[in-house]
């Protein structure tokens, strides 16, 4: 197991790489659940606003 | 019965969140003139930019003569003159020198017809002064000069009379109804009585 | 009426016309890009060292750069006065092809920001150190590059004419669209200036601004359009 | 209108109702995909002979570049149909691609210097890939900056459509000449930033993993969509009967 963590030696580039693919489609995964989140409850608010007073 | 002008049908228009047009349609004829009145922010200006295919429609079409605008803008801009809120007139030329490069963008004209729609709009002394030099209801005169130089079959005018005194009010009234004699149609948004026979006058009222 | 019918020809000129008029009007103004050009490519000897020798090497950089922010500093004022008193509105409902119109514009706009740059240029370039041969060569990438600049910026200029705030947006529109440009000029003039023959980059050059030519027009009458909103 | 067609595929409605159905599709295929991929690529797939372990960046460097490139390409297809035949659903689309472009585009460039640095000793190599990418993610910038620039939903969609077409028109001239530029520097020594030869136990991974990562693409493409072509639905009625939108919602 510890051979393949030392990646042979690049270690230090390998994971770091992956890393940050990692985080990077996390980040986009949450951001892109957020925006619709976010268009949804505009469009609730926006059709109780107009049931309310069409 | 005269060919329909223009015609305006089922027009939905936003700016930003507000829902300013909502399925408005008119049918205008030649020698008619629209007059568009409304409260300050109701879509006056939106309405006269829609009408010249500056402002894209959500919904609906306009047609010049049976014709969607957007099928041959350039057709129906050939015969369309615009007065917006803004001159459109630079400050550094003389007013001479400006209505000479508006009216060329169209057709061959003399300078003494530049001066002769000056004289029309009853300014003819501010010819060779710089219109940066000019006060705001001088240069308003000098725009009406260039609308009646460009000609075309459709006035459009947004508050043409703006920073003009009496007189000059007077004067868009003589341009407007020459304007309608000669045959010509115009939507204009003013809150000025044009003293139109009610034949002549369409009134559109913005809620 | 007197409908003494005009062609497209006739318009185009009256507003190329007006627009030389104005600039010679306000000479100041369109000066000031030249002033800038020359300012910037004299900073890179104060930055590097007075040696000449040392200086040709970098003089297709100190030029290009000098030229293409010059450019960059022209454009903003292309189309923005214009959409703010209303003569850009005028000018799109006149009846003739609007694009073909903005690119007149666009060429008079380059005959008095991008030929005098050019011609201004080897006074710059001898003062970088490149040999009197190299004129010709650097007169031509010169000119085949703020052509295409003028092109490609104008396109930019037309999205961000109308934003209050573009600040540096446009430049950061225009400037990785102007990278080959950039990189086809500075080899071009690097050839010059060795005595090489540059036909490749001039050529690729000429490319480009082609391209510009035929892209820009469409490209600039939908974003001039959008801007008048 | 002959169009009419078009027009229903392009409706809102029918729109948010697919990409509602596909998303969790796209969702599982790239989860299976990226996870077989790193298994083969990490664990399976031998090291090469010449960079060792090293060369496993390829398994995040290579589905990214790839991404940051057709990400720019689907936002301005999209951006054009959009533009040329008006249609909403079509500029929700590239407005969702932007983002998730630019961020992949960062990850290519950050994961090849890395690779780089393995091999040339230094973060930063003039290579004309990484120049390339550079580029690009500065085309990304302009379109993001320009989009933000302006508020009106409609303008700032036509407006970054048009700075799209002219920016993927230049994508291939970019490429093109920061190679033919880098070409003229070096001496035309082994490329530098060489492909390592790809037996099929290295090359297998590597497709599944592009795979992945496009199939990935598509599931955040249809998530953000959604949301953006919400927000263009100012008017309609429609997302009355949309589960989950309904105002009683809990």
């Amino acid at each position: 197991m510890l051979q393949f963590l030392q990646m042979g030696g690049y270690a230090v580039f390998v994971w770091p790489s992956y890393a940050l693919t990692a985080v990077v489609v996390g980040l986009n995964i949450y951001w892109a659940r957020r925006s619709l989140r976010d268009a949804q409850a505009q469009t609730r608010r926006r059709l109780a606003s107009v049931r309310s007073n069409p | 019965m005269r060919a329909n002008e223009l015609t305006a049908d089922n027009i939905h228009l936003w700016r930003g969140e507000r829902h300013l047009l909502q399925g408005l349609g008119f049918a205008l004829n030649s020698g008619e003139c629209l007059q568009v009145t409304g409260a300050n922010g109701v879509g006056k200006t939106t309405l006269l930019r829609a009408l010249c295919g500056l402002v894209p429609l959500e919904e609906g079409r306009i047609c010049w003569r049976g014709q969607d605008i957007l099928e041959d803008l350039e057709n129906y801009y050939s015969e369309l003159s615009y007065l917006g809120h803004d001159n459109g007139l630079k400050g550094d030329l003389t007013a001479a020198e400006n209505l000479l490069y508006a009216a060329r963008l169209r057709r061959r004209i003399s300078p003494d017809e530049v001066l002769a729609a000056l004289a029309r709009v009853g300014a003819p002394e501010v010819a060779p002064h710089r219109l940066r030099r000019l006060s705001a209801g001088q240069r308003r005169r000098v725009a009406l000069a260039r609308m009646s130089l460009m000609g075309g079959a459709l006035w459009i005018m947004d508050e043409p009379g703006s920073n003009l005194d009496a007189r000059g009010q007077a004067v868009v009234i003589e341009l407007l109804q020459a304007h309608l004699e000669a045959g010509g149609a115009a939507v204009v948004a003013t809150h000025q009585e044009l003293g139109l026979p009610a034949t002549r006058l369409r009134p559109l009222v913005l809620q | 009426m007197s409908e003494q019918r005009i062609g497209f020809a006739a318009a185009a000129a009256a507003l190329m016309a007006r627009d030389l008029r104005l600039a010679l009007r306000r000479s100041g103004d369109t000066l000031q890009p030249l002033g800038f050009f020359l300012v910037v490519t004299t900073l890179f000897p104060l930055a590097l060292d007075p040696e000449l020798s040392r200086l040709r090497d970098i003089a297709p950089a100190a030029l290009w750069v000098g030229a293409l922010l010059s450019s960059l500093l022209a454009l903003d004022r292309l189309f923005r006065e214009d959409a703010q008193d209303g003569a850009l509105e005028q000018l799109a409902l006149c009846g003739w092809p609007f694009a073909g119109l903005l690119l007149a514009k666009t060429a008079v706009h380059w005959l008095l920001t991008g030929l005098p740059l050019v011609l201004i240029a080897p006074l710059a370039a001898t003062a970088l150190g490149a040999p009197y041969a190299a004129m010709p060569g650097i007169l031509a990438s010169l000119f085949l590059g703020t052509l295409a600049l003028s092109l490609i910026g104008a396109v930019g200029a037309g999205l961000t004419m109308s934003l209050n705030r573009n600040g540096s947006l446009l430049a950061l529109l225009v400037l990785p669209l102007a990278a080959p440009v950039l990189i086809f000029g500075a080899r071009a003039t690097a050839l010059a200036i060795a005595g090489e023959p540059l036909a490749a980059p001039l050529y690729l050059l000429a490319a480009l601004s082609v391209l510009g030519a035929t892209l820009a027009p469409w490209a600039l009458a939908a974003a001039v359009r959008i801007g008048l909103e | 209108m002959a169009w009419v067609w078009f027009h229903r595929f392009g409706s809102p409605p029918h729109f948010y109702r697919l990409a509602t159905a596909l998303t969790p599709w796209f969702g599982w295929a790239a989860a299976l995909l990226c996870t077989a991929g790193l298994i083969g690529g990490l664990v399976l797939a031998p090291a090469d002979y010449q960079q060792g372990d090293g060369f496993r960046i390829i398994y995040v460097h290579a589905p990214s570049a790839w991404l940051s490139l057709m990400v720019y390409v689907v936002m301005a297809s999209s951006a054009a149909v959009g533009l040329v035949w008006r249609m909403n659903v079509a500029h929700a689309i590239a407005a969702s691609c932007a983002s998730i472009g630019a961020s992949f585009t960062a990850v290519a460039l950050v994961t090849g210097m890395l690779w780089g640095r393995r091999m040339w000793g230094t973060y930063w190599e003039w290579d004309p890939r990484l120049t390339s990418e550079l580029l690009l993610l500065f085309l990304y910038l302009g379109y993001i900056g320009l989009r933000n620039a302006i508020d009106d939903t409609g303008r700032a969609d036509r407006a970054s459509a048009v700075l799209a077409i002219v920016g993927v028109v230049n994508v291939p001239i970019i490429h093109y000449s920061v190679t033919w530029w880098n070409s003229l520097h070096q001496a035309p020594s082994v490329m530098k930033f060489g492909k390592p030869t790809m037996v099929p136990s290295m090359l297998v991974p590597l497709l599944v993993m592009l795979g992945g990562f496009t199939a990935l693409f598509f599931a955040l493409l249809l998530i953000r969509a959604r949301g953006e072509v919400l927000r263009r639905e100012r008017n309609a009625r429609w997302p009355v009967d949309v589960p989950g939108l309904t105002a009683h919602e809990a």
